[in-house]
């Protein structure tokens, strides 16, 4: 099997009152060097061996999993992940 | 005038939309289940509020790939009003239907209250019950309502004229205060407060009633007064 | 981790392990003469939950029996999921307050947004539309980062879930006190309309006839949340963290739609949830309530997670599950409305007629216990009672408060956060969904019109936990009356009431003493205001450090407004009006 | 500057509602091999070139980032970032 590992941010310059809430709350606690913080998802899965997964991930994120009006995404391929 | 109301897994303002047209405007309505959907026969298409697929991933995008929208854009393209409210616009920006996309609320707390709206345009087929500039009553209901779109966008917006309602008090970080927006058409509307609410003076404000009436309106020029 | 199937009867007994799942000495003997055999793992686990507090009310039973239950419009009273009142034109509204204190304690979002999922499953599982939801809530002072984040996490989670699902909370309380530092309390209830011919039952009736388990697959969430939730509050609560339960609000939108669904069914004949101790209490339940037995097979029962054994599988807290019994051979029907909401629903087990709760597992007998013990056998104890120093103390002392400065105090009162506006609560929650809410939170009680009546709902929750404290007895009598109160200043008349019993151990004579007296007082006024209790919670231990919360017996009342005219709210009107100061 | 990039995921066995409706998803939308799904947060900031990142990032997932009732997280760093 193959495990993706999925990363979705807003794009540069879109507004993220999530990333400022968790920056100026860390900074607040104790972290006051903190800086760029940005709030995204994280989507794990797994895909068969077979699997193209550059194109089929691709196909995910651009029909559903990100909208790119906001949004980018990068992913991570682990090959010959045993469930 | 037969409307239908598109019922998704999750939707839950699906039966105030219903009531809002049956009860409120006095017209026929059909709580239409999302699969294997035949909308046809249907004068005006309404996409209610709520929790489509609980608004996971993010709101309105796992309704927007559903079957059933390729429906309703087929009957966008031909003419028929098609409203989305709240969840409703959000599954129509994320089907591309209207521009741009939504982000939660600046203060990241879900919101519900009555906000005072400005219409920015009575002549769409929508709002030619209101007056431009007219304030009206209508409550929001919502945690991602921070309609954002890039700048070349909002000018063609504003170019266009597809700024429909604003709000008076910017209660969730909107791009320029917007609160309903129409595509270049004018015949799908997507706007995140809640007419449908707004119906009767016995629940606050009767200030909704408007847009329905706006729509059979419309529909009576188009098909009765002209045969 | 106790859950490991193969540890032999032998063993629990004679390293009374059956202490660690709540049981005591006594209790686990009487668990020997009922099955005249020592117990297995899953079966001790199954005794533990059914007995503890939360399901059997084994301390609380001889104060409930206090309470007036009947009255004239009384449909259900307490012992169904939730209660059920007549309100003319053939509806009636069912109503139920539950409380998810300690799993709000570990877990605050989840644990407030599971307080309200499982309150609104009560009141479905009757064949009502839930159309509202109220809460009562207890914190700590708002002084420490960690009660501030309790506050936001619970509200959060209140409104995550009852936002989602779709059902308005239309109000609630809230109070701040030391008291509650380490044991908040989150109580929920939940308001549901009902057309009469369509009032369910939870029973297991019929000989043959076929179990179905609908509604979300089986985890290892809650693993023995129901005793978990009747122990104090200690550092051990932290290392049982990993129970928390998860809710899921959308799957629990689409089971209040298919379940309203198929109570219009004909073959179906009873309907539960599976709240707290799951499967087990809903399944044996729903049997010993019909005079059956219940055969279930747990290989065929959904499953989330690998390897689960049968004590997990009846012992487990997943949210968003719902037991029926349905007639032989017309389960296909049943079926097929869960499938268009695309919910699993499948035949687990069939009723039988022997009385005896028989669990099969890989082809064996995980467990056989004759039904009716598991709630007719449970123990019911008569706790001691003593009247607490404090008490005796108090009565000799004459307060008289000397305020200088009338502006000033009144000032400093309104600041206080137990009395302060409560914007910034029920902002965040959707109280006008369902385009029902005539009056909603800001008001003296909540109203929800019945569409297609002249009538409406009107609904508080209210408890002064001070006044309680001070004197339990007149502090009950004040907290029905303050009810009665809103629900009459808001154009209502007072129907019924369900309580939220909330208090410290039973075992300390002092609390005790609490409870008993708080009880005699509510009971006292809910016979003169003639609003009899349907429906109820208990919730004990909730201390922390050895020291209770103070006594905090929630009401939650629910009112009748003959005709929307009457509808009134607190809000001055307009300048001029006279003013008028009733009552002594 | 460093980069850091955090992932929080839910625990093993806690119950991931998003997660199965985003896999659902999928497989109705033209992958229907896709298992496994789940869903969690990504965050990311930078940190001082002097920060001890090792201790930083654990300490604010402890206190703040992470949920320790039901998530775990895991990070990775990015020596020498220029903003
Ligand atoms: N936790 C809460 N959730 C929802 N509404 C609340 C909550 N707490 C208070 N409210 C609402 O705020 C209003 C004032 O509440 P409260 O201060 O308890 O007033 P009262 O003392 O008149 O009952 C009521 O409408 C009540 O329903």
């Amino acid at each position: 099997m193959k495990k993706v590992k999925i990363f979705i941010t807003l794009k540069e310059g879109v507004l993220d009152p999530q990333g400022k809430a968790v920056q100026e709350a860390l900074q607040a606690n104790g972290f006051p060097d903190v800086a760029d913080t940005r709030v995204g998802k994280y989507i794990e899965m797994t895909l068969p061996d077979d699997a193209d997964v550059a194109l089929e991930v691709q196909r995910m994120c651009d029909k559903l999993l990100a909208n790119p009006v906001m949004e980018e995404y990068s992913y991570t391929v682990e090959e010959g992940v045993r469930s | 005038m037969r409307f239908a109301v598109i019922v998704f897994p999750g939707s839950n303002c699906d039966r105030d939309m219903y009531h809002a047209v049956k009860d409120g405007l006095g017209e026929e309505a059909d709580l239409v289940w999302y699969e294997n959907a035949n909308l046809a026969d249907y004068d005006a298409i309404l996409l209610p509020g709520g929790f489509s697929y609980g608004d996971y991933l993010r709101s309105g995008a796992i309704a927007s790939v559903s079957d059933v929208l390729n429906q309703i854009k087929q009957k966008a393209e031909a003419g028929t009003p098609v409203l989305g409210v709240c969840n409703g616009f959000q599954i129509l920006l994320e089907t591309g239907l209207l521009p741009g996309a939504m982000l939660r609320n600046e203060k990241l707390k879900f919101m519900c209250h009555y906000e005072t709206l400005v219409v920015e345009r009575d002549d769409t087929i929508f709002t030619s019950g209101y007056e431009k500039g007219q304030q009206i009553q209508i409550p929001i209901a919502h945690g991602e309502g921070n309609y954002y779109c890039d700048d070349r966008t909002l000018e063609e917006l504003k170019k266009n004229n597809q700024i429909v309602f604003t709000y008076k008090n910017n209660p969730n970080g909107s791009r320029d205060d917007i609160a309903g927006i129409v595509n270049e058409t004018g015949n799908v509307l997507g706007m995140m407060p809640h007419p449908e609410r707004a119906v009767e003076d016995l629940l606050g404000s009767s200030d909704g009633l408007a847009m329905f009436q706006s729509v059979l309106q419309h529909w009576r020029e188009m098909y009765v007064t002209t045969s | 981790m106790l859950q490991q199937a193969e540890i032999s009867p032998e063993k629990i007994e004679q390293d009374r392990l059956y202490r660690d799942m709540g049981l005591t000495d006594e209790e686990f003997q009487s668990v020997k003469n009922i099955l005249g055999r020592q117990p297995n793992f899953t079966e001790t686990g199954i005794f533990s939950v059914m007995w503890s507090e939360h399901c059997s009310y084994k301390t609380s039973k001889p104060l409930l029996r206090k309470f007036p239950t009947e009255g004239p419009h009384v449909l259900q009273g307490p012992g169904e999921g939730a209660g059920i009142v007549d309100i003319g034109d053939d509806k009636a509204v069912v109503f139920k307050i539950e409380s998810h204190n300690h799993p709000s304690a570990v877990e605050p979002y989840q644990g407030a947004a599971t307080g309200v999922g499982g309150i609104i499953r009560d009141v479905f599982s009757m064949g009502a539309r839930p159309i509202a939801l109220l809460n009562s809530l207890r914190f700590g002072n708002l002084t420490t980062p960690r009660v501030k984040y309790l506050l936001e996490e619970v509200v959060h989670g209140i409104a995550g879930y009852g936002n989602c699902v779709g059902v308005p909370t239309v109000g609630g309380e809230i109070q701040f006190d030391a008291s509650y530092e380490g044991n908040p309390l989150v109580n929920a209830m939940c308001v549901g309309l009902i057309d009469q011919k369509d009032i369910q039952k939870g029973i297991a009736a019929g000989v043959g006839n076929t179990v179905i388990y609908a509604g979300a697959p089986t985890g290892r969430d809650g693993i023995h949340g129901a005793t978990f939730a009747s122990e104090d509050l200690s550092e051990e609560s932290e290392s049982k963290r990993p129970s928390v339960q998860v809710g899921d609000p959308f799957m629990e939108k689409l089971l209040i739609e298919a379940c309203l669904e198929v109570i219009q069914h004909e073959a179906l004949v009873g309907i539960q949830d599976m709240g707290a101790a799951g499967l087990t209490s809903s399944a044996s339940e729903m049997a010993s309530k019909a005079g059956m037995g219940m055969e279930m097979n747990l290989d065929l029962v959904p499953q989330r997670e690998q390897h689960m054994t049968p004590y997990e599988l009846m012992l487990s807290e997943s949210q968003e599950r719902m037991l029926l019994v349905v007639k032989k051979g017309e389960e296909q029907g049943i079926i097929e409305v869960f499938e268009k909401y695309g919910l699993q629903a499948v035949a687990v087990g069939t009723v039988t007629d022997d009385k005896q709760f028989r669990l099969l597992h890989h082809g064996e007998v995980a467990a056989e216990i004759p039904v009716d013990s598991l709630a007719e056998d449970a123990p019911v104890y008569y706790k001691e009672s003593k009247v607490p120093d404090y008490y005796t103390e108090f009565q000799t002392i004459e307060y008289k408060p000397a305020v200088m400065n009338h502006a000033a105090t009144l000032k400093q009162l309104l600041q206080q956060p137990t009395i302060a506006s409560k914007e910034w609560v029920y902002d965040q929650y959707d109280s006008m969904v369902g385009a029902s809410t005539v009056v909603a939170p800001g008001s003296d009680a909540a109203i929800v019109r019945v569409r297609g009546t002249e009538k409406a709902i009107a609904m508080t929750t209210d408890c002064n936990s001070r006044y309680i404290y001070l004197d339990p007895e007149t502090g009950g009598k004040i907290a029905v009356a303050e009810a009665a109160r809103n629900i009459i200043s808001s154009g209502a008349k007072p129907l019924a009431l369900t309580d939220g019993l909330n208090f410290g151990n039973p075992d300390k004579p002092e609390n005790f003493w609490q409870m008993e007296k708080s009880v005699d007082g509510m009971a006292a006024a809910c016979l003169a205001l003639e609003t009899p209790v349907i429906s109820g919670n208990v919730s004990l231990y909730n201390e922390s450090n050895q020291q209770a919360i103070f006594p905090t017996p929630i009401v939650g009342m629910v009112g009748l407004v003959e005709n929307l005219a009457h509808v009134t709210t607190s809000q001055f009107k307009q300048a001029g009006d006279a003013i008028y100061l009733l009552g002594e």
